[in-house]
């Protein structure tokens, strides 16, 4: 990894217990949330599909906590940990799932389309690799504006294989855009194993190619995370350019409520949860004496109580009116 | 979901015993019979071999136990290459059916099946053969909101060097298939993942279904109603309904759009005077108006009143179930269109 | 080509003074006005900063010395970026206007314009506006064979959220190109290569052309006769050829086809009782479809005959010019059909 | 570049003198071919556009010359070269190029659209990008056939930044597939300079990043590219896989007739020149007795006798009728 991009060691020292104690709190509120959602999803009351976050906390956090609240963010199908860690509103997000009018979509986008503009999370996508062109032009944009933004673009190990995935990293860096590609390697794409599907086996490796870092953490440590985002996305704000990140990490839950499971085995899900990213959080910032073990416990019953209160939300709102079918389609 | 249809009128007895198989069952059995048959015959395609044992559907479900990893072969996530491949082994002597998972997912693909595929023959001065299937599924109704839930057929029937076929019965499902995967050009093969689970008649082993054959599903005096996939069931269902009152509806799928069995539309309009077209794709620039054209064009002294259209409405298909159902042409519409224009309301 | 046409009768007249540019040198012009006007609006694609000092048919010629590479952007070719870029561009607020050099590509691109472009709009619940224009040329009638001939206008016009512009004039490709990038919606602006050299008057300065309103070219009582692009020329030679034998045709020109001004077309038909639609594109499942099946339903006790397409022939474009021309609608298909309605022949 | 695709030093010093002067001999007919098609299209006489592959020469040549006759060769927009190369008939060429019904596509393709398909030569495509499907689909068919087939790739700088060519390249190296993918870096795409467009300016460390071998070669030398495409060849025939080799070379001429050619000066085309491909290969088989000047010379004039003769053929040939315009559109 090029010196230009070396993780300043003391960046995430440089955290405020403030700054830790949030990450924290959203690390955990996005496993509460998810896990939620599935019992929801089970119990019939979602649609369609919902991809579960938990296991993956610290690269969303870990990313997003290296940001300005302006920066621009893409997600995936799996996008609730982004626009959580984004800042996003749980009870709009519930109340999506639930296809309610209050949502962030007012019911007519669901799971995989929530988006929270006035935080520039341009949106959860269905098409693998739909983010991609998004945050790449996101970052033209700000580059255009002269504004300081980066574009942080997320996207799935199987995403690595799309053309556009090529085609953007060869522009930015041509363009010298303020990018960063976070690669969130969690082994399998439904189930392709990573280790199958990527050639040459080093997601960080296509970087080099277009002459651009390619930087690869482990994906469950937030401090490894955000450290190294910070170092890229600061790389990129000064102007030198789009980056990849490989976040390794994993999912512990099957690919969407209905996966069969049938690709992987128990023992390598345990191995995974050895690493258990809020876990190893928790006990940082205990040692560090920036919560106690009561506090933390404390803070998990928060979290859980506003995933509560979002539910509540969005069981309690209305759905939206046929009226309101053809609507938003022109501005 | 409606109950299962008969088998067409006039189809071929097929020597096995006939049971009663989901769509995805009968679509399985159809590309396990051609790969027995013809070694060229392999699939590729996202989650088709490890997934589930076969396919997020199941329709390739045990066909890697049998066939093996080399004609049943998991592909990353990479659309156009998946249609491109396939194309360039077509075009090589291979007959390959390719998955795309979703048609939604096909703006990926575009430029090989649009530009390749459907060109290369003419364009070589018919000295080239592209024997390729490429399968996806359409259709709303599940929630998938709107980039896992559209039909977009009329893409494809807008290029000429490409057939489309859409199935609307499992008995369908098997034979049409197993023709599209004989047919020696590029057959674009959309399924519809509501039907997936409907269960009707399939005769075991060998029989086809011709492409370009429409299938009258119910006879009737009064209005012709022509439906595409979940339609030709909604419109069944319709025609019941409508029975009551005397108002006799003739239904009648298509099975391929391109090529079109034009005549059994057309005589069928000649014959009620009145035609309404039901898809789930958009209704602007739909395949609907092209059958409408030509109805007009070929029967325009037989036509009693204007023709209709049934169809989704001009909306990205919304996630909520009240949106989606708005959105979606259903039964009652087609009821309410048929005795609309048997009462000169049209 | 056809002689200039006037412009748009009650079209905004304009201050500067009326010169005869190409329907190129309009389109730059408006490029010009709109980038001077707006500083979020800049221009990418391939080769239109440099080759040739700005595009491949002039379109953006010398832009990039007046506005600079930074707002004049030369891509790789990429044309998936292209549009994928430019759509993200657009969702945080610049005004993009993407050069995809022929519209044959656009099924690379399809992606980010049908999935992306067109809905995220109203996937997000109307929270985000996605000010993008696509350009592209299409058409035929150079010799440029299957994969840069087509016109594939109906691909765009099926998929809800997009707006879709035709212009046949010069004063209509300033005009409409102005209006488009000014929308806050994702605009495909289709030119056509033939046109690029037509001239007509075109004034100086401020004015636009609404999307959505449809120009009567010619005013006639027997035929109405709907023309995109190139077919606009054709049908008003056609109706000088016809005129001479009593036979007047209504000439109307859409100029955007999404939104489309069907009133206009309706009033006119509703006038003439008869109509033809005529458009290079494939004529199966073409947007000629979507206009005849809208008029069969609006005025359908109106029509004194079967309305007619005389559109492409469904086939690759061939690259020998007396196949070319084949495929191809011509003036002479125009006159026939005309007269055969008026004779009552169809 | 890695061992297992070291060229062996005596592959093209194995050739026979039969070979060689053979491939002297279609050099030449490539670039006589080509020099009386832009003649023809200024004359009018050639519709749309042609692309000239003048200056080129060795790249098809040397590749082709390392090739079996029944192995794949997809083309691009700038076709003549690959299909002389590969044996085709420059009657039924030149006739497809002036539009006649005796023409390789009775006159429905044209220039960019010739395909050889009894000699697996599967057209040269409109579409920068569009043969990258079709080559690696038929080194699929070989694969699967258990036939020892191998399929090239010819493709331009200009179409290394198409997202297809990073999706082939991984699925090709995970499935193994029998395929060279030949980039003709003629430097320029359009008026679009390689060393602005190719990010990390390196066409053959794209191939590293999917683990298999990028070789680059002076593409002006015809013995440097037999070398490097017989090793590959050679590996891929033994079931290694794919692999990139890159070739320098140079078109002389404007991207097709029409070309403004505003955006390269003189002097480096004239720099070009000086390493004519041709030339050399000419200089290098009079220094080795394979063949005298005189003899040469001779070659030149029988090329340029078989090119008239093409025109000749074409010129006499009748245009398509136009009863053949809806044939050959289905099977
Ligand atoms: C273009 C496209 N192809 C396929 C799919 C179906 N699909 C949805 S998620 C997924 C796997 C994605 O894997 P990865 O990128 O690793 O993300 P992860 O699910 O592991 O977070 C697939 C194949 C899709 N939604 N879009
Ligand atoms: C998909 C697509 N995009 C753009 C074009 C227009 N075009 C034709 S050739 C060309 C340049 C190709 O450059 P390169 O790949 O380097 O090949 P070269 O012309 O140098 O041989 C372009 C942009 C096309 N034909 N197809
Ligand atoms: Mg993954
Ligand atoms: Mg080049």
């Amino acid at each position: 990894m090029s010196l230009a991009t070396d993780p300043q060691p003391s960046a995430a020292a440089q955290l405020s217990p403030e700054r830790l104690r949030e990450a924290y709190r959203l690390m955990l509120a996005i496993r509460r949330f998810d896990e939620r959602a599935l019992e929801l999803y089970r119990a019939g009351e979602i649609r369609g599909t919902t991809h579960p976050y938990i296991g993956m906390e610290a690269v969303a956090v870990g990313v997003c906590s290296a940001l300005e609240p302006d920066d621009y963010v893409s997600s995936t199908h799996r996008g609730h940990g982004h626009t959580i860690a984004k800042g996003g509103d749980m009870r709009r997000m519930m109340a999506e799932l639930l296809g309610r009018a209050t949502g962030y979509c007012g019911g007519k986008g669901g799971s995989m389309h929530i988006a929270d503009m006035e935080r520039n999370m341009l949106g959860a996508n269905g098409i693998v690799g739909g983010g991609m062109g998004l945050a790449t032009g996101a970052a033209l944009t700000a580059k255009l504006r002269g504004a300081r933004q980066v574009a942080i673009c997320f996207f799935g190990d199987g995403a690595l294989n799309q053309g556009i995935l090529h085609e953007v990293s060869n522009l930015a860096a041509i363009w010298q855009l303020p990018v960063v590609y976070v690669c969130e390697n969690n082994q399998y794409a439904m189930s392709a194993r990573a280790d199958w599907s990527v050639a040459g086996g080093d997601p960080a490796g296509r970087a080099r190619a277009y002459g651009i870092p390619g930087v690869t953490v482990d994906g469950m440590d937030f401090f490894a995370v955000y450290d190294a985002a910070s170092a890229l996305v600061a790389r990129a704000r000064r102007g030198e350019g789009p980056a990849y990140l490989v976040c390794d990490t994993y999912r512990y839950h099957g690919h969407h409520a209905g996966d069969p499971l049938n690709y992987r085995d128990r023992a390598e899900v345990e191995r995974w949860r050895r690493h258990d990213p809020i876990e190893r959080l928790r006990r940082a910032l205990v040692e560090r004496g920036v919560l106690s073990a009561a506090e933390a416990d404390a803070l998990d019953q928060q979290v859980q109580a506003a995933v509560e209160d979002a539910v509540a939300f969005a069981k309690s709102s209305p759905e939206p009116s046929v009226d309101q079918l053809m609507t938003d389609i022109y501005a | 979901m409606a109950v299962p249809t008969a088998p067409a009128a006039g189809a071929p007895s097929a020597g096995g015993t006939v049971r009663h198989l989901t769509y995805a069952e009968a679509l399985n059995e159809a590309l396990r019979e051609e790969m027995r048959r013809d070694p060229s015959v392999f699939v590729m395609g996202e989650d088709v071999a490890v997934w589930g044992g076969g396919g997020v559907f199941g329709v390739t479900r045990g066909l890697v136990e049998e066939f093996g990893p080399e004609r049943v072969r998991d592909t990353p996530i990479s659309e156009e290459a998946i249609a491109a491949v396939a194309v360039g082994a077509a075009l090589t002597g291979s007959r390959p059916v390719a998955e795309i998972m979703y048609v939604d997912f096909m703006g990926l693909a575009m430029d090989p099946i649009a530009n390749q595929a459907a060109k290369l023959r003419y364009m070589f001065g018919g000295k080239a053969r592209v024997p390729v299937v490429i399968r996806a599924q359409e259709g709303a109704g599940r929630g998938n909101a709107a980039q896992h839930s559209q039909s977009l057929e009329a893409w494809f029937c807008h290029i000429p060097g490409l057939k489309v076929v859409t199935p609307s019965t499992p008995y369908d499902a098997k034979g049409l298939l197993k023709a599209a995967i004989r047919d020696d050009n590029p057959v674009i093969f959309l399924e519809h993942k509501v039907l997936y689970g409907l269960r009707g008649p399939v005769p075991e082993g060998e029989y086809t279904v011709p492409l370009g054959v429409a299938d009258v599903k119910r006879e009737g005096r009064h209005v012709t109603v022509v439906g595409i996939h979940t339609m030709v069931h909604k419109a069944l269902q319709a025609a019941e309904q409508l029975a009551a009152e005397g108002i006799e509806l003739e239904v009648i799928d298509p099975r391929t759009l391109v090529p079109l069995d034009e005549e059994t539309i057309v005589n069928s309009v000649r014959k009620t005077g009145r035609l309404i077209v039901s898809h789930e794709a958009y209704r602007n620039a739909g395949y609907g108006a092209e059958i409408v054209s030509r109805v007009v064009e070929a029967a325009f002294d037989y036509l009693d009143a204007p023709p209709q259209r049934v169809c989704a409405r001009d909306v990205p298909v919304p996630y909520a179930a009240p949106l989606e159902q708005a959105a979606l042409p259903q039964v009652a519409d087609l009821v309410a269109t048929a005795r609309a224009l048997v009462r000169k309301e049209l």
